[in-house]
Parts: C-alpha cells; sequence; structure tokens
C-alpha cells in the first residue's frame, strides 16, 4: 500500500501536444481515488505516468515519498486493468492470472495457493480454465481483476474498467469494485470519463480538463461546491443550465437580458450584479420549475416565460427543455406533470439553487445556498437511470 | 513415384541416371543396358589405346558443362569408364541451351573456372576465344584423333590462328522428303506437266520453290516445305544467301568487306530475303510467319509437310515409327544448292581458368575415340542430340545409327550426310568477336522482315546500322584483323569463292 | 481532506532527468529493432545502385575484354534515338493501359457473379485465386503447352469447331494479345479480390434503400456500387500499374520477345541488352530510365486521383485492400 | 413475400442451381490451361505429340514424375527448398523487430514505412544488374548464399510491413499489461507477442517463401549450374528442345501443388491479413 504525490507533471508528445500540463495532486493511502474528464483531458496520460507505462515530460512522481520515475511497473510494484483487450487472448484465465506470479519467479505451488484464493475473491473459480474468447466482456474483465489483485500491489491502476460492459453489468461491477477495494484496502486509481462512476466508487477524485487539472475533492465537494462553471457542468446527472445575463438598466427595477428577453431579476442576482455588468448564472435542471403560462405564484427566483420545446418522460420525473428567445433551459419537474409541445409556459429558476460564475473566466462567485437535490439522491436516480 | 527401396549403389546409380534418360520411347531400357554394356567394352579398348598417352599427367576431378540437361544423363554413364580409364573423375554440369553463351561467358571471366570443359556453338569461337586454352599447348592432334574429323568441322573452332574446340555435335542441312509424294507415278507425272521437268528432291532453289509449290495443298493439310521462321531465322536465312550467292558467282555469305563494312544492302541479300519469305507461303499458313523449331519438325513428323530443307534432326525424327507417321516414307539427300552449309553445331573448348587443363584436355580427347564417339552419337541419336562429324561414324552406319538400321535407312542417312559433308563447297558461320551480336541483329530484322513490320531494304539497312554499332564497339581494327583471319582460312582450304 | 489545487500553466518545462534518459533509452531501442533490417535493405540497395549508376554514364561491356570509358549521357541518347526502345516502351504501356484496365473489368464482372452468389463465395474465390499463386514461368509453359498450334488443346477444339485458329504465341499478329491474355488471366483474379473486398465493404442496407427508392440492378449498379469502388478500381489500377513493368517470365517463356519484337517490353529489352548481349552500360541506362517512368507514372496517377478526390470533395478514402499476391 | 420466407421458392432453387452450374463451367474454362498440365503430367510420351491430343491419357503413367525429377526436377526443388526457407527466415529474423518498431514508434503509412515498401513495386529488372556486379565483386556468383540474400532483400520490404501491418493491429494493451506484469522484454516477446502474432508471422512466411519459390529473373541471372531453383530448371527443359511436355507437366505440378494446397487452406488468412492503404499517400 502507498500514498502517491504528483508534482508538477507535465506530458507532452513531440514538445507540440500537451497532454498534460503541470498537474499536481496527492493521494492518500489506502484511498479510491478517481481521475475524471471528457475524452483528451490527460487522465488517462496521468495514470499511465503513474503506472509506468509513459516518462513524465517533467515533474515528480512519488510513491510514499520516494521517486519512482525511473522504475518499471514491477518496480513500482502497481497493477492495472485494461478498458478493453485485457487478458492475453492465448492462455486460460489461470494462466493469465498467475503469469505475473511466474514472472516474478514465484514457485508454483504458492502461485496455485495465490490463484485459487483471488479466484474465490472474484468469484470466477468456475471460469479457471477457460481462455478469453470463451468468456463474457464482464467476466473477462472479473479475470482481469483478478490477475491484478494477485499480486498484493502497492497501487492498483484501473483505466476505465467498466466503460464498455453493458449498463446493468457495470453498475453490479461498480459496486463489486468498490467493495472489494475496501475490504482488501489497496489503493487504487480508477480512470473514468463517467461522473457517475467517480461519484458512486471513489473517495476522492481530479477532475481533468484539456490537461489541466480543475478540481480535486469528494464528489460531494465537486458536486456542490464545483470551483467553476465547467467542473459545475461537466458532474451531474443532467448538465447544468448556464445563462449569461447583462445587465440592463432600467429605472427602477434591474434587469437583464436572458435568452433575448428581459427579466427581472431576483434580489439575489441583483446584489450580484450590481458589481457587474455581466454575470453567468448556473443552474442544476432540478432547481428549476416549469409552470403553465400565469399560473399561481413563484416562490423566490427568476421567473421567465417561453415555450415548451420537448418534454421527455424519465419515470420518476419529466425532464423540460424549454425554448426562451433563442436559448433554452432544461428542468427537472415531477412525473405526473404534462407539457404539450409549444405551450406557452413560464420558468422559474429557484434563486437559492443558483451558481454564479465570473463570466470571463469562468470561476465559481458563488455556491448555490440550497443543494437542489442531495448527491445520495442524486446518486439513487444514477442508479436506477441506467 | 520414385523408388527408394534400396541404396543404390555406383553402378545402380549410372543405369538408374541412363534408365531415366529421355528416350522418347524409342529404346526400352533394357536394350539400352544391353547396348551400353557392350558399348562398355569396345570403349575401353578404344580408352587405353587412344587416350592413355593424354592421360598419363593428368588426374584429379574435371568439370564439363553442356548445354542441356537432357543428356547430360548419357553422359554421366561414361564417367566410370572414363574414371577406370584415366582415374579422373568427371562431373557434368548443365545449363540451358538459350543460356549457353551468357552463362559461359560468365563462367569464363570468374577467377575460378566453374566449367574445365564445356561445349559451345562454333559461331561463338570468336567472342570465347580469349577466355579458351589452345589445344595444342595441352595436347597434340592426334590424341584428338583430329584427321578423322570431316574436313569443313576441322576448319572451325580457331582463334588468332589457333585451335580452340573441337567438334562434339555436327550440324548439316539434308533434305528430307516423302516418297510417298516424290516417287508417287501418279504426282511425278502431274509434276512433269506442270513444270515441264521430272519430280525429284531439289537440287536448285527453283526446283525447291517448284517442289514447295506444288504440293502446297492447304485444302488437303500438306504444305510443300517447312523452315523455321522463328528463333533459328539465322541458319536459313544464311542458307538462301549463300546459296544464291553461288548462283550468281560472288563470294558466297561474305557478310562484310574488307574495311568491316557490312555488305547486306545488296540485290543479292535483297532477294535471298525475298526467296526466304517466298519459300513461307509454302509451310503451314498459321506458323509460317513465326514458324519455332519444335512445332515445325512436329508438323513433318504428323505429315503436313512433303519436304524439309532442314537439320539431320529431322530425318532422325520422321524415321522413327513411335514419333512420326511417316516413318516408312521418307529419305533424305544432300540440301538443295551448290554450298554446304553448317550452321551452329557444338563444339567443346577448354576453359582459360580451368585448373586442370590435362584433365579436361583428357575427357575430350577420350569423347573423341572413334569408339565413344561413335557410342556417343549412337545413344543420343534418338534425340534431336548429336549429329555425326567424324568420316568414320559413317564406316559402319547400322551401328552408328542403330535406331534407323531396321529400315534401312541408316544407310541413307549416312550417304546424304557424307556426301553433303565431302562437297568441295562449303560455308562456315562467321566466329569473329561479337558474332553473338552480329548474329542477333540477323535474326531479329530477318524475322522483322518474314512478319512483314519491315520490308526487306530496311530490315537489312537496320541490320547494317547495328553491325556497325557492334564493330565500332569491338574497335573497327580489332574486327578487320579477325575477319581477315577468318577470310583468309576460308579461302585458303577453297571455300567462298 | 483535500488537497490544495494549484494551476499553473508554465511554458514548456525543462525535460527532467530521468525523461531524458528514457527517452535515450528508447532511441537507442529503436535503432536496435529497425538497426539490423534497414542497414540490410540500404547495403543491398545502395550497392548496386551505385554500380548501376555508374555503368549507366560508361561503355560497360562485360564480354568485350575492352577498356571501359566514361560516355555521360551517351548511353542515355543510344536509348532515346533507338527504335526499339520505343517500340518496347509502346509494348510496356500497352499491358498498363489495355491489359490493365481489361483486368478491372473483368475482375468487377467476376466480382460481381460472386458478391451474387449466397454459398460457396469462398470456394470459387480461392479456385479463382490459383493463377495468381503460381510462378509465372509455370504459367508460362502451362499456356504454351495449351495454345501449341500443333497439338494444344484450344487449336484442336477451334479446328473442331471449323474455326481457322491462329498461332497464337507464334504469330506475328496474335503474339502480343497472347502475352496479354495470360497476363489477364493470371491477374484479373487479384482485381477480383480487390473488387469483391469493395463490394463486401458496401452495406447490404445500401442495396435495400435503393430498392426502396425503385432503382433497378442498373440503376443501381452505376449510381451506387460503381461510384462506391471507385477507390477499389483506383488502388487496383495504380498496384496493376507498376507490377505492368514487371512483366518479364512469360514474355521469356511464350515468345522471347518475339517473333521479330512484337512482345519486347521494356523488362526483356534490359534483359536482352544487359544479359543477352551484355552491354550493361546500355542495360543499366535503361534500367534508370524504366525507374523514373515508373516512378512519374505512378507519382502522377496518384496526384490526379488525388486531385480529382479533392475537386469532387470525396478525398481518396485510405482504402483497405485485400491482397493475396504483390 | 419470397424475400422474407425461409424456403425458397422452386424457381429460385432453378436460378441457383444454374448459376453454381454456370461458375462451376466458368471455372472449368479458367482452369483449362492448368488442367490440361496436370493431364499431360501422366501422358507416356508417345501421347504427347498426337495432333489433335487425346483428352485423357490412354496409358497413363507415373514415369513422368520419376524421370522429371531425376532430370532436374528433383535438384530444382531441392534448391528452391534451401533458398526460399533459408531466405524467408532471415525475413523474419530481421524483418520481426523492424516491423515492430515500425507498427509502435512510427505513424502507419508514414514516410519510412512507404519507402520500405517502395523498395518491393521497384521491378526486378532495374536492380538486377547492380545485383550482378556486386556478386561478382564479393564472389556471390551462382551461391546458395548469394540467392538467399537477394530472395531476403527482395522479401524483407513486404514481410516487415505484413507484419507491422498485424502488428498494428494487435492492442498495446497486451504489451503493457505484461510490462506491468513485470516481463522483461524477450519474455515479452516469447510469451506474449510471439503467441499473439503467429497468424502474421505464418502469412508473412509463407508469402516470402512463395514469392521466393516462384521467382524466375534473378535466379537465371545470378546464379550458374550449381544453384538451380525450381523455375530456372523448368525453363532450362524447355529453351529450343522439344520439351518433353509430360516431364514438364509433372514437374510443374510438384512445384504448384504445394503451393495450391497452401493457398487454400491459408485463403482467408491470406486475404485478411495483406491489406493495404494507399489512399493516403
Amino acid at each position: 500500500m502507498a500514498s502517491v504525490t504528483l508534482t508538477n507533471l507535465v506530458k507532452s508528445y513531440g514538445g507540440v501536444v500537451h497532454a498534460v500540463r503541470d498537474v499536481s495532486f496527492a493521494i492518500e493511502d489506502g484511498e479510491f481515488f478517481g481521475l475524471l474528464g471528457p475524452s483528451g483531458s490527460g487522465k488517462t496520460s496521468v495514470l499511465r505516468m503513474l503506472a509506468g507505462l509513459e516518462q513524465p515530460t517533467s515533474g515528480s512522481i512519488l510513491f510514499d515519498g520516494v521517486p519512482v520515475e525511473d522504475k518499471t511497473p514491477q518496480q513500482r510494484n502497481i497493477a492495472m486493468v485494461f478498458e478493453q483487450n485485457a487478458l492475453y487472448p492465448h492462455m486460460t484465465a489461470r494462466q493469465n492470472i498467475s503469469y505475473p506470479l511466474k514472472i516474478a519467479g514465484m514457485p508454483k505451488p504458492q502461485i496455485a495457493a495465490a490463484v485459487e484464493d483471488v479466484a474465490q475473491m472474484l468469484n470466477i473459480a468456475h471460469l479457471i480454465d477457460r481462455r478469453a474468447s470463451q468468456m463474457s466482456g464482464g467476466q473477462q474483465q472479473r479475470v482481469a481483476i483478478a490477475r491484478a489483485l494477485v499480486r498484493r500491489p502497492n497501487l492498483l491502476c484501473l483505466d476505465e474498467p467498466i466503460a464498455h460492459l453493458d449498463t446493468l453489468l457495470r453498475a453490479r461491477l461498480r459496486g463489486e469494485l468498490k467493495r472489494l477495494q475496501r475490504s482488501l484496502g489497496t489503493t487504487s486509481v480508477i480512470v473514468t470519463h463517467d461522473p457517475i462512476e467517480a461519484m458512486t466508487m471513489t473517495d476522492r477524485l481530479a477532475l481533468m480538463r484539456e490537461g489541466q487539472l480543475q478540481q480535486v475533492g469528494t464528489p460531494d465537494e465537486i458536486h456542490n461546491k464545483p470551483v467553476n462553471a465547467f467542473v459545475a457542468q461537466f458532474f451531474g446527472l443532467h448538465s447544468m443550465n448556464l445563462f449569461p445575463i447583462d445587465h440592463v438598466s432600467d429605472g427602477a427595477a434591474l434587469s437583464g437580458q436572458f435568452g433575448g428577453e428581459t427579466v427581472t431579476l431576483p434580489a439575489i442576482v441583483r446584489d450580484m450584479i450590481s458589481r457587474d455588468a455581466r454575470l453567468l448564472v448556473g443552474a442544476r435542471p432540478s432547481g428549476v420549475d416549469v409552470r403553465r403560462a400565469g399560473a399561481g405564484d413563484a416562490p423566490e427566483g427568476m421567473r421567465v416565460s417561453g415555450k415548451v420545446y420537448v418534454s421527455e418522460q424519465l419515470g420518476d420525473a419529466l425532464l423540460v427543455t424549454v425554448q426562451i428567445g433563442s436559448g433554452t433551459v432544461q428542468a427537472l419537474v415531477p412525473h405526473d406533470r404534462d407539457f404539450a409541445i409549444d405551450e406557452p409556459v413560464d420558468v422559474v429558476i429557484d434563486a437559492n439553487a443558483m451558481f454564479f460564475f465570473d463570466p470571463d473566466t469562468q470561476e465559481t462567485r458563488r455556491f448555490a445556498s440550497r443543494l437542489a437535490v442531495p448527491t445520495a439522491a442524486l446518486v439513487q436516480a444514477a442508479a436506477l437511470s441506467v | 513415384m520414385i523408388k527408394l527401396t534400396r541404396r543404390p549403389g555406383v553402378e545402380d546409380f549410372a543405369l538408374d541416371r541412363l534408365s531415366s534418360m529421355d528416350t522418347g520411347g524409342l529404346i526400352s531400357r533394357r536394350e539400352l543396358l544391353k547396348r551400353s554394356t557392350a558399348f562398355g567394352a569396345v570403349a575401353t579398348l578404344g580408352t587405353f589405346s587412344g587416350v592413355l598417352s593424354a592421360t598419363a599427367q593428368a588426374e584429379g576431378k574435371v568439370t564439363v558443362g553442356l548445354d542441356s540437361g537432357a543428356f547430360t544423363p548419357i553422359l554421366e554413364t561414361f564417367a566410370p569408364e572414363f574414371k577406370a580409364a584415366t582415374g579422373i573423375e568427371v562431373t557434368f554440369a548443365s545449363y540451358p541451351l538459350g543460356n549457353m553463351y551468357d552463362q559461359n561467358l560468365l563462367a569464363l571471366q570468374q577467377t575460378e573456372a566453374r566449367f574445365d570443359a564445356f561445349d559451345f556453338w562454333p559461331n561463338f569461337t570468336g567472342d570465347f576465344g580469349p577466355f579458351l586454352t589452345p589445344l595444342e599447348e595441352v595436347g597434340t592432334l592426334a590424341e584428338l584423333n583430329f584427321d578423322d574429323i570431316a574436313k569443313p568441322f576441322q576448319l572451325l573452332n580457331h582463334y588468332d590462328g589457333k585451335l580452340v574446340g573441337v567438334m562434339i555435335d555436327g550440324d548439316m542441312f539434308v533434305d528430307t522428303y516423302r516418297t510417298d509424294l516424290f516417287e508417287d507415278a501418279a504426282e511425278m507425272a502431274a509434276f512433269k506437266t506442270k513444270y515441264g521437268y521430272d519430280l525429284a528432291a531439289p537440287k536448285t532453289y527453283e526446283q525447291y520453290r517448284d517442289t514447295a509449290e506444288f504440293f502446297t495443298r492447304p485444302d488437303k493439310n500438306l504444305y510443300g516445305a517447312v523452315e523455321v521462321t522463328n528463333y533459328f531465322v539465322y541458319a536459313f536465312f544464311i542458307n538462301q544467301l549463300v546459296q544464291l550467292g553461288a548462283e550468281k558467282g560472288e563470294r558466297y555469305g561474305q557478310l562484310f568487306d574488307d574495311q568491316m563494312k557490312p555488305t547486306l544492302v545488296t540485290p543479292t541479300a535483297i532477294e535471298a530475303l525475298r526467296r526466304y519469305k517466298e519459300i513461307s507461303a509454302f509451310m503451314p499458313a498459321d506458323l509460317a510467319a513465326s514458324m519455332p523449331w519444335d512445332v515445325g519438325r512436329q508438323a513433318f513428323f504428323d505429315g503436313r509437310i512433303a519436304q524439309a530443307n532442314w537439320w539431320t534432326d529431322m530425318p532422325k525424327g520422321a524415321s522413327d515409327a513411335s514419333i512420326s507417321k511417316v516413318a516408312e516414307k521418307i529419305k533424305c539427300t544432300r540440301s538443295f544448292g551448290e554450298v554446304t552449309v553448317l550452321p551452329y553445331g557444338r563444339a567443346m573448348g577448354i576453359a582459360k581458368n580451368s585448373k586442370n587443363p590435362k584433365g579436361a584436355f583428357a575427357a575430350i580427347a577420350w569423347l573423341q575415340q572413334s569408339a565413344n564417339a561413335n557410342r556417343w552419337v549412337a545413344e543420343t541419336f534418338a534425340q534431336s542430340l548429336m549429329d555425326p562429324w567424324r568420316m568414320s561414324m559413317f564406316n559402319d552406319p547400322k551401328s552408328t545409327f542403330p535406331l534407323q538400321s531396321a529400315s534401312g535407312f541408316a544407310d541413307n542417312f549416312a550417304a546424304a550426310c557424307k556426301d553433303t559433308l565431302s562437297n568441295p563447297k562449303c560455308y562456315l558461320d562467321i566466329s569473329i568477336p561479337g558474332t553473338n551480336r552480329y548474329l542477333g541483329s540477323i535474326i531479329q530484322h530477318v524475322q522483322r522482315a518474314i512478319t512483314g513490320e519491315a520490308t526487306p531494304e530496311e530490315a537489312l539497312q537496320a541490320m547494317t546500322v547495328e553491325f556497325e554499332e557492334t564493330t565500332e564497339t569491338y574497335g573497327r581494327d580489332r574486327q578487320i584483323a579477325h575477319h581477315n583471319e577468318y577470310r583468309d582460312r576460308m579461302i585458303a582450304n577453297g571455300y567462298w569463292s | 481532506m483535500a488537497s490544495p489545487v494549484t494551476i499553473r500553466v508554465s511554458s514548456r518545462p525543462k525535460d527532467s532527468a530521468a525523461t531524458v534518459r528514457h527517452n535515450r533509452a528508447e532511441r537507442r531501442a529503436t535503432l536496435m529493432l529497425l538497426g539490423p533490417a534497414l542497414t540490410f535493405l540500404g547495403l543491398l540497395s545502395i550497392w548496386p545502385f551505385a554500380y548501376l549508376l555508374y555503368a549507366s554514364f560508361t561503355s560497360y561491356q562485360l564480354a568485350i575484354p575492352i577498356p571501359t570509358e566514361w560516355v555521360g549521357l551517351g548511353n542515355f541518347r543510344r536509348i532515346f534515338a533507338s527504335s526499339r526502345f520505343w517500340s518496347s516502351l509502346s509494348i510496356t504501356l500497352i499491358f498498363a493501359l489495355v491489359a490493365v484496365p481489361l483486368q478491372i473489368a473483368l475482375g468487377m464482372g467476376l466480382a460481381l457473379l460472386l458478391n451474387g452468389l449466397s454459398r460457396g463465395r469462398e470456394i470459387y474465390a480461392s479456385l479463382f485465386l490459383i493463377p495468381m499463386m503460381l510462378a509465372p514461368i509455370v504459367v508460362g509453359f502451362a499456356w504454351n503447352l495449351f495454345l501449341n498450334p500443333i497439338y494444344g488443346p484450344l487449336n484442336a477444339l477451334l479446328r473442331g469447331m471449323g474455326f481457322q485458329p491462329p498461332a497464337w504465341a507464334q504469330s506475328p499478329d496474335w503474339a502480343l494479345p497472347t502475352i496479354v491474355l495470360v497476363d489477364i488471366w493470371q491477374w484479373t483474379p487479384f482485381v477480383m479480390v480487390v473488387l469483391l473486398a469493395g463490394l463486401r465493404s458496401i452495406p447490404n442496407r445500401i442495396f435495400e434503400a435503393a430498392r426502396v427508392d425503385g432503382s433497378n440492378r442498373w440503376q443501381t449498379f452505376v449510381h451506387i456500387v460503381l461510384p462506391m469502388l471507385i477507390p477499389y478500381m483506383t488502388v487496383a489500377f495504380v498496384l496493376r500499374f507498376i507490377d505492368s513493368f514487371k512483366v518479364f517470365d512469360v514474355v521469356y517463356i511464350l515468345t522471347k520477345g518475339g517473333p521479330g519484337t512484337s512482345t519486347q517490353n521494356l523488362a526483356y529489352y534490359t534483359y536482352d541488352m544487359g544479359f543477352g548481349r551484355f552491354d550493361f552500360g546500355l542495360a543499366g541506362a535503361l534500367s534508370i530510365v524504366q525507374l523514373v517512368l515508373l516512378t512519374v507514372g505512378t507519382m502522377s496517377i496518384l496526384a490526379m486521383v488525388r486531385r480529382r478526390g479533392r475537386a469532387t470533395g470525396s478525398e481518396l478514402p485510405p482504402v483497405k485492400i485485400e491482397r493475396v499476391a504483390a | 413475400m419470397t424475400a422474407f420466407s425461409p424456403k425458397l421458392s422452386p424457381g429460385e432453387r432453378l436460378s441457383t442451381i444454374l448459376r453454381h452450374i454456370a461458375m462451376t463451367l466458368l471455372l472449368l474454362l479458367f482452369l483449362a490451361p492448368l488442367i490440361w498440365l496436370l493431364i499431360t503430367a501422366f501422358k507416356p510420351y508417345t501421347e504427347l505429340f498426337i495432333s489433335p491430343p487425346t483428352i485423357l491419357p490412354a496409358d497413363a503413367t507415373l514415369e513422368n514424375f520419376s524421370k522429371g525429377w531425376a532430370i532436374g526436377g528433383g535438384k530444382g526443388i531441392t534448391d528452391s527448398l534451401i533458398v526460399s526457407s533459408i531466405s524467408t527466415a532471415f525475413c523474419l529474423i530481421l524483418g520481426y523487430p523492424a516491423a515492430y518498431a515500425l507498427a509502435r514508434r512510427f505513424p502507419p503509412h508514414g514516410q519510412l514505412s512507404f519507402t520500405i515498401l517502395s523498395l518491393r513495386m521497384m521491378p526486378p529488372i532495374v536492380p538486377v544488374i547492380g545485383f550482378y556486379l556486386m556478386f561478382q565483386k564479393f564472389s556471390l556468383f551462382d551461391t546458395y548464399s548469394g540467392l538467399i540474400l537477394i530472395y531476403t532483400f527482395m522479401n524483407l520490404p513486404l514481410v516487415i510491413w505484413l507484419l507491422s501491418e498485424f502488428l498494428r493491429q494487435i492492442p498495446k494493451s497486451y504489451e503493457e499489461a505484461a510490462r506491468i506484469d513485470g516481463a522483461p522484454w524477450y519474455r515479452l516477446f516469447w510469451d506474449i507477442l510471439l503467441p499473439l502474432s503467429k497468424p502474421g508471422i505464418l502469412t508473412a512466411g509463407i508469402l516470402s517463401m512463395i514469392f521466393a519459390w516462384n521467382e524466375f529473373l534473378f535466379a537465371l541471372v545470378l546464379t550458374g549450374e550449381k544453384v538451380i531453383t525450381l523455375p530456372k530448371a523448368l525453363a532450362s527443359f524447355f529453351l529450343f528442345q522439344q520439351p518433353n511436355w509430360g516431364q514438364l507437366g509433372a514437374i510443374g505440378i510438384v512445384a504448384i501443388g504445394p503451393l495450391l494446397i497452401i493457398s487454400f487452406y491459408m485463403q482467408r488468412a491470406l486475404i485478411r491479413s495483406f491489406s493495404v492503404e494507399l489512399g493516403g499517400r
């Protein structure tokens, strides 16, 4: 088991393409750590540098405070599970699992015992003499995990290990992996592009974009205290609505330009915007409500009229997309409501669910004062929706 | 397919090779074995008498290069006898006839000899000469049994005035004609009516032309003549050129003047080319423009041809009932025209880079002993292989040409050959350096004239240009010297004029 | 628990010592892997080409013991002045521009025929592929025997049917068509495989869509199949174009360039000059002329293809073609 | 509605049968020269030159095979085997590492692989004069080693390119997994790469064998009478001598037999792995 510290890690290819730009973070001993980001964000490069498959252009990697840049994967004692093609196709599961031990020169009886153990642990004893082609994707991945764990590595690297599996299997393996990691206590790093995976499995995660680290923190922190608009939009079940507001002076009342529509701004926005002429406002769909045009009073919030673009039934909620001027807003409303296409509606954005971002730097100026949906509920929703 | 029931000994091996020899179904294996045993006894005697002195100092190994894989097995059966007689081990290597020139020339330029002795067309003596050992530096003419060689063949293979090769195969043109046509009373009468003279094997070009025309009956699938118009065009064109020159009383067959300027664009050459083309009209129409050697011969065997002015392989094959439909209906005689033309043939010489010239000489001398030479011809005779080149070969035709002896054709054949070889008028192929290229030009452009790609004048003009280029390449002065030497040799012996 | 996050964007950082070491090791490994093969290929190309280039500017006559002289461009002048060169060039071009399009047309027919079969496609294909696997020498004499004017079966058959068949390779008029025929016979299957791969790459739904749109077979072929196969036909054409400069063995066996010079292509002419006459100066220059012609020809075809692709907005895609023999 | 019913209507079944009959006839026609060669191999000498020819031998014989073997076919086959197998071994030994480097460290269809492949495109007549002069200089003329050298040169570009195409298709993750498992380079090669690239090696090896087996021009020019490969042996039968077609046919059949068997069994693998991308260049 090991703790890992990355300092000023840079990876560039051919001196031109900067895959990883100056990334620093630390992984604690026994932690299940996630590397999250869209494709091309450099997360896989970071993992491969951690594993020793690639050499950082500059920066340092410390395992338990010891630099490892010159060490081979074996010397670092890491193990890795790949996204696909993880098993050697010409070997049986048993041969696959015992291969690292064989290389290490472990005596045969011990190998057999170790393989037996790990096969029991992963419930693959019945597959042990099959080849990769005779197993399903999930089974293959399980054997791959067994091969990784059989060495008792300092660090377990998981490169999108379940990304290509079908949804049900993915959900199941997610839980199993998490349980396994907890019971073994192996420091683990998982690379994923799926926020739900990161959210559900990891203790902490690092969110990356275009080679740069955006934020490191627990899933809860990142969900509720995103450092910038990108993190806020990327990390969540549904994408966050973002709308720039231009300040329009309108006599006594402050109003703003929103999607081409002029709206009266609630107090909280007025507070923020009085300092700036422009503001980027964000709200998760769960913090947005849609009502029939002119129906009743709204809670404190921003009210804007538009017409329904489309509404999608999610089972336990209804996702409504409303066209406002030239833009759209998504709202999550109770599932028993009903909207017709092109129906005129009012959109009400809960003022307490609003995030405020600097329109230029995209950095967060203020978090929502009220959580739109608790993380736990979100996770549950995610588990159900898959 | 291949029996490997027991490990064969040397003799078995030799016999196996012999039996696997391509006899073309002409001779049974047993008969061949019997015959070779009989010859073996004779050969041993011959060896002791003739070659003993030559082999006194010779020992070790000799490699002999030959131009075809097909008769290498025959020579290999000689090897044990040769070894017994001389203590020299002979191995035979073969190269394709088509590569005789290039393979040998390449071999001769290596530092170490690949062949100690090898065979070549006498035409190439000029090209190979610098790389050959004059035979008389290694041994004597007596050892080669040289006097027995037919006179024309004695004059071949000279380079810089020295003998560098000796014949092992004597090619000549003879006329083979169908007795069922030429001696048929009705045909004779019809011919007489049409042409005004008696039908017989042609003696002149006109007769050749007339008889060819007379027997050309495409509706009956019969044609009056067959000549090669494919690769070996050279021989047939030169034959026309020589015969026409002789008719006109010119110095026949001369290709160059004394300054090595080509004498090709002449009325004689144009007429010769025209005659060659004229004859092609009496050949099987589909093939006339490019008759290959083997196909032409096959056409005769199939009974589609009335007469053939051809090498001796024509009568040899045609008299063999197993491959010929006309075996009982042929005779042969001297070819038309006044002059004997001896195109190609094969000589054997000793490479200058040979490590064992004495051994090589011994091998050549052994083959030149009458008994061995006769046997050589007898055993390869079934194929279109070795033709007689020694006068003693005609002494007892039945033993030299055993396969034809039954029908009595052997005597006829021997007489025709003897007659041809003792003709005082004779034309021997040019053999100065560069002959390969001169020949190449002739072949190429005569073919173009035959196929109609070029007119005779154009073809001869193109030949002239290429001849000049070749002469310049080799150096005009050197060529003049070589050509003078060649011409003098011909004239001194009464040939050429 | 959360680590402090610092984001600094620096300019290109200096490589760390470990990285420098690692890169050096990588380069060394690459060199060790590629080195032997590249050295081998390099040596065996440089040596002969240096010799060839040298020979082409001299009067090198292998068979004649005369001094070799520097003749500058003399050999090239001789080549361009020689009618044999121009006729052999035109025969080579006939192979490239007549035989190859015919192969493509016939290959297309065969491919369509095979593609239309629901069963046995593989077996037929592999049987059609047989000629391609054979030594050209064997092909040459199989045809020589087959087309023999006297005892060959084809002419016997034709005569039996009342035709007056030509003498094929022995006929001045038919020799070149015969060689072209043999080339077509041997290499049409290759084109067939390429086009079959192309046909298999067209998704079935396109045919279904065409059928739904009411297009008949011929229309489907002209408007849909043909345009989609153009990249494959291009690839087949380029490869066969290159190969058409290689035709030698069959000529050597069937006609030796004859009758006359009617089947003498550049390769055979070069061979004849080099190893028939041992005029290595001329043959060397001929080799170089050939190489230049082939390179320029191939490059201009490819450039043309690419330009056309750009003009029509469909850059020639990286075509995966399948090929059994080169 | 027939299109959707699994059972064929009688009309369709008939058209299928007709189509197969047509294909079979076409094939017979197409392969006629080879079939004729095969028949001729069993004809005795006396039946070879009959006009018009008999279709089947009246008196079939196996003699042609043994005689053909004795008069040069055996030597040709032995020499061809020696030369093609050793040159193929060299091609694979030299080519595999290079192909690996090309596949893993260079972009596909880059300048390097194009240069290597273009060596293969060159007509053999172009370098042959240079080779000949080189052979004279280094005493390689008419030696096994010389011809092996040339065939290695001839096939190496192809082998490199084929193998690199093949290796490119092997996911990198296998190698990475092995590196992570701690395999040193030789075990990586032996345990992982070699078994995975076996089909590629087999294909490249067989094609290299076939090309060396079939090659004629280099053999014609660069060897004499010590080394006589099969094509050269066959050609030497043929020139100016009325060839014994039966023996020629027998050797020809022996020469192509192995190729036919191999190509039949390997056809699918051969076709699959023999892919080229030309459009990019």
